[in-house]
């Protein structure tokens, strides 16, 4: 652990990333403390502070410093419990597409037989088609909500965790301590669990990261075509979007400041991630 | 005779400048080599044979370096020659085989594609001409039907074919010397012994120096003329090889030959060297195998030794009795 | 390698029926279409006659056995929006959605595999660390917002280029394509633009990790050993040997192109098939989302067994008796 | 004698697995390949309690295929394994603790994320050969018998050379109380001097547990040292079989002639010749292997004969097994 | 010349009959006309028909202009008036236009000119059913069967109509190019060619304006309304339109989407509560939803009915918000802390109704409301609606027939299929005085009786609060100022090629 710190620090990029991620993950466990305006309680919004530009006093007599949106929401206050809802949603939807893709990859290749064959066929098929339209069609048909969001996601994203397992238990399964497991002889739950399951880990951590980033735009993109979460309780992505038809306007802080928390947020992840993979990758070792 | 040898390596250092610290790969080799002698290299894993036959043909990965020493090939220094310069001499004057037939050649190009590549890379040569090289080349190597092979591409040969094939790239400009990095050990007893027997004749008939790089003493003392052992970065023992394998005088030597089953009856316990192999992060200061050496004494724990040159060069503070 | 088309052509087969058999699932969980096309006031007996007409009323297992014996026959239904084969409808506006897709993983793959080998040959060079820097920017940043922004800049802003829709058009092999004329052309390149930027990001990546692993084999080695110019090793060692996984996303991007043109189209106001579904999805027109996600399943699976027999030409390995051999 | 490890008649062909498209393609008439490979043909062999019985071939004719299957990993396609009288697999799973394994490749043959100390435990304890909370003793005990300190039971094998990491896995195998240990090469990517430890480790546990002992090489030496009986395999099958003395001395094969004579020497002194005396051509692709004797394309003594009928093995007066016409 | 416009959606078909869109009609108004017309105020004006008057309780009189050609040369008969209404009448698509034919059971046609239609019962306002009645070409259409017909109109072939422009092109979701017809009964048009082009993304149609790849766009977003406005080169066209956001209850006993505070069940739906819906009432700030959340683009609004509308009621007031009052009347209803509900709402219909539905939820939870805001495409809520998923909806409603029959009848009679009324009343309301006063209104052919009827209504209908009515949308049209000009904007939003002139420099 330690000789990973230290290997980490070298790329002082990936710190500045990951000192990023670290302080965006705690403004959003914090939001509700640091934030000037809860932007959720709708009694405190005032619609006469709607759209007003950065700086602006508003009528409760705290300066507006990214100003207001279409709702006369505090843009920093929204944005930094936008940013909480989408991690929340990245999260979500990255840890059970990890648990059920792992679950799917590992047990597939471990079994063999059918059970791979049918299971691996899905996830190709899966992974054949565009995670975009398959969310879409999901939300259209779950509904609008959280929990619908993380549904569609998940249903997006496992596929490709469970490629990755199946990848990674496959070519763990071929080496010699697998073998050797099977030859004490263990028994097949323990080999999966104790042997195969943690030594997949790495490449699902890796995946892990860039599907959380993924998440967050996808979720935003949805947002996007009008298929995302509540307006009053806005993503990062839905503040975004919903900033957008202020664009041509001139009133761009609506949704240029959420895109740039949205661009950082998501650029600091892949990058932390980028930097956790070259790490894993034994061949660029030194 | 000759003025100067085809080389001359003088206190050779390559150093690896890793995140865990300096790993001294090669450590004050020096050595050299007479035009058409076959020189064997042999140690044990991790010595440093490769980094040295890489450093010869200024080609060692980075974060490693040449930290110091001078190689000169036909009187005229490497180190330190322009990458162009340096480049100009690879392939030409000084070829390279490596141990993984199947790793060297590019499985997505044609056999042909690519010896093509390597005679284009050493001045104008049309294509016709190129190939025609090539398969003249092959033949030599032994490989039947040449011509008409050069179109295949390296998953249709058989391991030994392609080792034949990389050692036809590196003969394709006569180069003066061939650094063959085990190209062997990645073969099977009846592949290699063809392959040794061919390469034998080869220098034979060329004239073309040979520095083999091997873990199997038996390979190289069919093979070399003179014989370099190797330990933790540094040169042990070198001297002609029957006289150094018949009667070695350095503790490491002898414990490499003790180790072999062939020398031992069969059943019986081997006359093993305790121990493992240092790392070359952190030497003691002394003798590298002082650890593992019966001979050892607390000379060897905190000086480096002293070369001991009789016929030949043995580094040891207690050598044993010349036979 | 005939075994190995017939396989992926039941694969195909297998697609499409899934694809088709969720969507109309998926269609009538949302809703009845009747209910976003007919106008409120219609009286039952008209709105019952419309459901009739559309085959609304049968049970949906029913429905879809009905599409799919109409499918055998090529036949894909009618609109509920248009009234007209959807076939033709689909049809007639893949060309536009096939010509952008294509004009950005061009891009993506003309400007993003030099300098992905550029980035993995030199890793530590404050160049590539900024291509690098720009490749996860691209993969980051949604594509809406990009759209919007060139639509700002390089359109209101500068004037540049059009804003959007698609340009005039030539003939070419009985379909119009609009980057055959030079004013279409102009239209094409902000879109392409739009649509490439994770493409090209994807593709940086993906021949930097190549290149970067390619440069540490021995066959490099063995290249430079036989004096090789670094140049040349890139061109002739290092391109061929990555070129397989690019080739794969090369294609596997092409296909998610077609479904990321959604957004793309949205914005751009493109006439292509992403536009197309959005506004099918809208109007709940389910005739047009089944023929469109069909369609779409096709297209990956012909791009996916066009990639995979591309492997045989890029790899030897693979060229004797495929991969079921 | 007590017959520990049989094998009888063991084939193993693996046949390429067909997808349905292949299937159609074949029915419809275009060429699919559905040769299978050859990997280990009709081998009989037994091995005594307390022998050690050495497999020697080059690389890919079916030494580790045979050795799977004896060892229980894999069931034969034909041909029936026993060890200590019972099979040792149960459908596809192996079920039998009494025959143990150790593999060639040190770095791979541990789980990286497991320390030697729970590895080397967890199969006794999951067989109940020994109480959860005996395990430590008994890993400290293994550890200090193959030569290693008990205190790196909590290590992790990155933290250790390749032939410490090769002590653990004898370790481990034995620690499961086997009658039988089938070894992989256990040596083969081990340096001499490493080697040469693990070799004596090795010798000394046969003698101390009178170990009965499979042991597979491609090094000729290595084979000839440790073990009593020898026999060589080519292209899947056993060409030759004896006591190791008796083989090494006086090959009777052409191919065990010319294997042995391939082995570079070691040359003491200039004036020993050192002349290589290959074998000619290469080894055949199992998939189809050649009519006849399979050795024949390569033997300098081949006839009409070799071509047309493959040599049974017969056993020969000094009690050798050899396959061979002419021999 | 050319007139390009850029507009949100185009015509759905060629065939006129084929879907009573209004997107639809609107682009197909080019190529065909109508019997009447519809005004820029939505009156009724002749079209086909020069005049008309009814004879008795079902009978109507349309007597038809004469010398009006087709494109194709041939003149304009009774018989292609009837053909049409037999067309209307068969066809069957997804959003058939029958149902501005529903009522006729017969036609006669007395002359080449005149024609007596026959109605199932007193029909006043089928003279505003008949702004949709196109008139296609008889021979054109003789034989098409329906299935046949779209490819017939699509390709041109039977699209043939009395229109001021002639069938060019179409290309579905992209454009629809006509070109100008001499021979129109009306004189000749100012556009050699006209074009509209499709293009829903609103921030796209604005681009494109200020691209100049269009002339003119129509729907202007609110946002970008005053920014346009700015723009010397450009001129902003504003007018109100028929479309008025309002706030449907639940009046069924149980309703899904209400609850109270802490999530259990309440014991009644407090819709029911006339205290409740009052209360919602006056915490709706009409003035901030019309000039803050429409940015200025709405009409405050008190009844369903803008005021152009036949029906009107002037005088019925404009609520004004009370906080205090709407509390208190919460407590007493028995919600002291008030509850807790879904406000739905769609989010991509009309201009403003994502921002006036997120206004609402605010002003809702001021008088202690928890409200959710839910705001959905319309693909996805109206079909929820329609299975009676939801407690209530903010959505906006257009009296396009000009005539507010329609939307009473429509919302707030109880549903009775047989008497095809309250068609869109998904809520259950139901009042015998309402249906009462609606029927008689349905039936009465005096326009001044029917007025009053209406008006009673409008009062019945504010007084039980069957919905709030809240702002009215306004739409604002963009163009070029130096290539056209329009003077002003229709309530229906439809715009049309002759209402734009090229602009004089
Ligand atoms: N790229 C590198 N980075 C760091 N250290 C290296 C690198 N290449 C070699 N070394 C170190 O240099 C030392 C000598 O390695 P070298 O490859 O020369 O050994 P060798 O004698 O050729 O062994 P083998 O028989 O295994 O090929 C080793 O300790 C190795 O760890
Ligand atoms: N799982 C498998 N599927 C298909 N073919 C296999 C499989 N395992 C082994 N073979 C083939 O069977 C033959 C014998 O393989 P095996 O591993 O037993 O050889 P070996 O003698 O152990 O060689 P080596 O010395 O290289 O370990 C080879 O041709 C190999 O390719
Ligand atoms: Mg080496
Ligand atoms: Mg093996
Ligand atoms: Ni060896």
């Amino acid at each position: 652990m330690r000789a990973f710190w230290r290997e980490y620090r070298e790329n002082w990029i990936a710190v500045v990333a990951l000192a990023v991620v670290v302080v965006i993950v705690l403004a959003a466990l914090l939001a509700p403390w640091i934030t000037p305006q809860n932007p959720y309680d709708l009694a405190s919004l005032d619609l006469m502070d709607a759209r007003k530009p950065p700086g602006f006093v508003g009528s409760e007599g705290y300066v507006h410093w990214l100003g207001t949106d279409a709702q006369g929401r505090d843009l920093l206050s929204a944005i930094i419990h936008g940013l909480r809802i989408s991690l929340q949603m990245g999260i979500a939807a990255g840890l059970f597409a990890m648990t059920i893709g792992a679950t799917l990859g590992i047990l597939s290749a471990h079994a063999g037989g059918w059970v791979e064959a049918a299971i691996m066929r899905v996830v190709d098929l899966q992974l054949s088609f565009p995670a975009i339209l398959l969310a879409l069609v999901l939300v259209a048909v779950l509904g609008q909500g959280k929990s619908q969001l993380v549904i569609a996601l998940v249903a997006a994203q496992y596929a490709y965790f469970a490629r990755t397992a199946y990848g990674a238990a496959t070519a763990e399964r071929q080496k010699d301590y697998v073998e050797a497991a099977h030859a004490t002889p263990l028994p097949g739950w323990r080999i999966v669990l104790r042997h195969i399951l943690p030594n997949c880990l790495p490449p699902l951590i890796v995946v892990g990261t860039v599907q959380v980033a993924n998440a967050i735009a996808l979720e935003a993109t949805l947002s996007f075509l009008g298929l995302g979460l509540p307006p009053t309780e806005p993503s990062l992505g839905m503040l975004i979007a919903n900033g957008f038809q202020y664009m041509m306007s001139g009133r761009t802080w609506i949704s240029v400041y959420p895109g740039i928390a949205l661009i950082v947020l998501i650029v600091a992840i892949n990058i932390v991630g980028d930097q956790i993979r070259d790490q894993f990758n034994p061949r660029l070792r030194r | 005779m000759s003025a100067s040898p085809l080389l001359e390596v003088r206190d050779l250092r390559t150093h690896f400048f890793t995140r865990a610290g300096v790993v001294k790969a090669v450590e004050g080799v020096s050595f050299s080599l007479e035009k058409g002698e076959i020189l064997g290299l042999v140690g044990e894993s991790g010595s440093g044979k490769s980094v040295t036959g890489f450093s010869l043909i200024g080609l060692v990965d980075p974060p490693g370096r040449i930290a110091s020493g001078s190689i000169k090939f036909e009187g005229r220094e490497l180190v330190g020659l322009p990458p162009a310069e340096m480049r100009a001499l690879r392939g030409k004057r000084i070829a390279m085989v490596f141990q993984d037939p199947a790793a060297t050649l590019n499985p997505v190009l044609s056999i042909g594609q690519q010896m093509t590549l390597a005679v284009q890379a050493h001045g104008r040569a049309s294509d016709a001409a190129a190939r025609d090289l090539a398969a003249r080349t092959l033949t030599r190597v032994g490989i039947p039907d040449a011509a008409a092979r050069l179109d295949a591409y390296p998953h249709e040969f058989s391991g030994g074919m392609r080792q034949r094939v990389a050692i036809a790239t590196a003969l394709l400009h006569g180069p003066d010397l061939i650094i063959a990095d085990e190209p062997t050990t990645a073969l099977d007893v009846s592949i290699q012994a063809q392959i040794l027997a061919e390469m034998k004749s080869l220098a034979k008939e060329t004239g073309t120096a040979l520095v083999w790089i091997s873990h199997d003493l038996a390979t190289v003392s069919s093979l070399a003329d003179r014989v370099l052992v190797m330990y933790a970065g540094r040169i042990v023992e070198a001297g002609a090889v029957g006289e150094t394998l018949r009667a070695p005088r350095h503790p490491y030597t002898r414990g490499l030959l003790d180790s072999l089953p062939a020398m031992a009856r069969p059943g019986e316990k081997l006359n093993q060297i305790p121990g493992t192999t240092p790392s070359l992060l952190s030497l003691p200061p002394g003798c590298p195998f002082a650890p593992r050496c019966p001979r050892a004494d607390a000379v060897c724990a905190t000086d480096p030794p002293d070369v001991v040159t009789a016929s030949r060069l043995v580094r040891c503070h207690h050598p044993l009795e010349a036979a | 390698m005939l075994g190995f088309i017939i396989q992926r052509l039941l694969q195909a087969g297998l697609v499409m029926l899934a694809m088709s058999a969720l969507v109309f699932i998926g269609v009538y969980a949302i809703g009845n279409p009747i209910d976003v096309l007919i106008s409120p006031d219609a009286t039952q007996d008209i709105r019952a006659a419309a459901i009739k007409s559309m085959g609304l009323d049968l049970p949906l297992w029913q429905q879809y056995l009905a599409f799919l014996g109409r499918l055998l026959s090529g036949d894909f239904g009618r609109s509920f929006v248009f009234g007209t084969p959807v076939i033709d409808l689909v049809l007639a506006r893949l060309p536009a959605t096939l010509e952008l897709a294509l004009a950005s993983v061009l891009i993506g793959a003309f400007i993003g595999i030099p300098l992905g080998i550029y980035a993995g040959y030199k890793p530590e060079s404050p160049i590539a660390r900024g291509i690098m820097a720009v490749s996860v920017l691209g993969f980051s940043v949604p594509t809406f917002w990009v759209g919007l922004i060139l639509i700002l800049f390089f359109a209101v802003h500068l004037d540049w280029l059009p804003a959007g829709n698609r340009g005039p058009t030539a003939e070419f092999l009985g379909v119009q394509w609009s980057f055959l004329t030079k004013e279409g052309l102009t239209f094409l390149i902000l879109p392409a633009l739009n649509l490439s930027l994770f493409k090209l990001a994807m593709m940086i990546r993906l021949a930097r990790a190549g290149t970067r692993e390619v440069m540490l084999t021995d066959t490099v080695k063995f290249a430079r050993a036989a004096g090789l110019s670094e140049m040349t090793i890139l061109r002739r060692h290092v391109l061929r040997l990555i070129s397989i996984p690019l080739v794969t996303v090369f294609g596997l991007e092409f296909g998610s192109t077609l479904a990321f043109a959604v957004v793309t189209e949205t914005i751009f106001s493109w006439p292509g098939v992403g536009k197309l579904i959005i506004e099918s999805i809208t109007s709940l027109d389910r005739p047009v989302m089944v023929a469109y996600l069909v369609l779409v399943a096709f297209l990956f699976v012909t791009i996916n067994l066009v990639v995979d027999l591309s492997y045989a030409l890029l790899d030897p390995r693979l060229r004797r008796g495929g991969r079921g051999a | 004698m007590n017959q520990i490890l049989v094998a009888e008649g063991v084939t193993k062909r693996f046949s390429p697995s067909l997808s349905l498209g292949d299937r159609i393609a074949g029915v419809l008439g275009a060429h699919v390949d559905k040769r299978a490979v050859h990997a280990v043909t009709d081998v009989s062999l037994s091995v005594t309690a307390g022998e050690t019985l050495g497999l020697v071939g080059e690389s890919g004719c079916g030494k580790s295929t045979l050795g799977r299957m004896l060892a229980g990993i894999m069931p034969p396609t034909e041909g029936r394994v026993l060890v200590s009288g019972t099979a040792p697999m149960r459908g596809r799973h192996k079920a039998t603790t009494r025959i143990q394994t150790v593999f060639q490749d040190p770095f791979a043959s541990l789980n990286p994320r497991m320390r030697i100390g729970d590895s080397i435990a967890e199969g006794p304890v999951t067989h109940g050969l020994t109480s959860r909370a005996d395990a430590p003793r008994m890993v400290a005990d293994w550890l200090a018998r193959v030569g290693l300190d008990p205190a790196f039971a909590a290590r992790f094998p990155h933290q250790f050379s390749g032939g410490q990491r090769q002590r653990v896995a004898i370790a481990r195998a034995l620690a499961m109380q086997p009658d039988v240990l089938v070894c992989d090469e256990p040596v083969a990517s081990l340096d001499v001097s490493i080697q040469a430890q693990i070799l004596n480790l090795f010798l000394d546990l046969r003698r101390d547990l009178g170990l009965t002992c499979l042991f597979i090489s491609h090094d000729l030496s290595v084979v000839r040292h440790v073990s009593d009986r020898v026999a060589i395999m080519y292209l899947g099958r056993i060409v030759e079989a004896g006591s190791a003395a008796k083989v090494y001395a006086s090959p009777r094969h052409p191919y065990t002639q010319g294997l042995l004579d391939s082995v570079p020497k070691l040359r003491l002194s200039i004036d020993d010749v050192a002349d290589f005396k290959p074998i000619a051509g290469e080894l055949p692709s199992p998939l189809s292997p050649p009519s006849g004797c399979a050795f024949h394309p390569r033997c300098p003594k081949a006839t009409a004969l070799c071509r047309a009928e493959r040599p049974a093995l017969t056993a020969r007066e000094d009690g050798t097994l050899v396959a061979c016409h002419h021999a | 010349q050319t007139l390009t416009m850029g507009v949100r959606a185009g015509p759905e078909s060629i065939d006129p009959h084929f879907t009573a869109t209004g997107t639809h009609s609107e682009a197909l108004k080019h190529i065909f006309d109508t019997l009447t017309h519809s005004g820029p105020q939505l009156q009724i004006e002749p079209g086909l028909a020069e005049s008309w008057r009814p004879i008795d309780a079902t009978t109507w009189e349309f007597k038809l202009r004469r010398g009006v050609k087709f494109h194709d040369g041939s003149d304009m008969t009774a018989e292609d008036v009837v053909a049409s209404i037999r067309r209307m009448q068969t066809l069957s698509g997804p959003n058939p236009t029958r149902i501005y034919v529903r009522r006729i059971t017969d036609v006669r046609i007395v002359d080449p000119h005149t024609l007596h239609i026959i109605t199932g019962g007193p029909s006043p306002t089928l003279p505003n059913d008949f702004i949709r009645l196109f008139v296609v070409s008889a021979r054109a259409t003789a034989g098409l069967t329906p299935e046949a017909s779209n490819e017939a109109f699509n390709s041109g072939r039977a699209a043939i109509g009395t229109g001021p422009y002639r069938f060019v092109s179409w290309t579905p979701r992209e454009q629809f190019i006509v070109d100008r017809f001499e021979g129109h009964w009306s004189g000749r048009p100012a556009w050699a060619r006209h074009v509209r082009r499709e293009i829903p993304n609103d921030a796209n149609r604005v681009a494109q304006l200020r691209t100049g790849q269009v002339d003119m766009i129509v729907r202007v977003p609110a946002a970008d309304v005053a920014t346009l406005e700015r723009d010397r080169t450009l001129s902003v066209v504003k007018a109100d339109t028929v479309y008025v956001f309002n706030f449907q209850f639940d009046f069924r006993e149980n309703t899904p989407q209400v609850t109270a505070r802490d999530g259990s069940r309440l014991a009644a739906n407090p819709y029911r509560d006339p205290r409740v819906r009052e209360a919602i009432d006056l915490a709706i700030d009409r003035r901030a939803l019309a000039e803050i959340a429409m940015e200025g683009m709405g009409t405050p609004q008190g009844q369903m009915v803008t005021p152009n509308i036949f029906g009107f009621n002037p005088a019925l007031p404009i609520p004004t918000p009370n906080l205090a009052r709407a509390r208190q009347l919460l407590t007493e209803a028995g919600f002291p802390n008030g509850f807790r509900m879904v406000l739905n709402f769609s989010n991509d219909r009309l201009p403003g109704d994502r921002g006036v539905g997120t206004a609402m939820a605010q002003m809702l939870a001021r008088i202690g409301i928890e409200v959710q805001a839910a705001g959905q495409p319309a693909a996805v809520i109206f079909p929820a609606r329609a299975r009676g998923e939801l407690s209530n909806i903010m959505a906006g409603w257009g009296t396009l027939t000009g005539e507010a029959s329609y939307t009473y009848s429509s919302n707030a009679h109880t549903n009775n299929p047989t008497l095809r009324l309250g068609a869109f009343n998904w809520h259950g309301y139901s009042n015998p005085e309402m249906d009462r006063l609606i029927q008689a209104s349905e039936f009465e052919l005096d326009d001044a009786k029917r007025r009053e009827l209406l008006q009673q209504i409008g009062a019945l209908f504010n007084r039980e609060r069957v919905s709030l009515p809240l702002a009215s949308v306004g739409s604002a049209w963009a163009m070029r100022r130096d290539r056209v000009s329009m003077p002003s904007g229709r309530a229906d939003e439809e715009t049309y090629a002759w209402d734009v002139t090229p602009a004089t420099r």
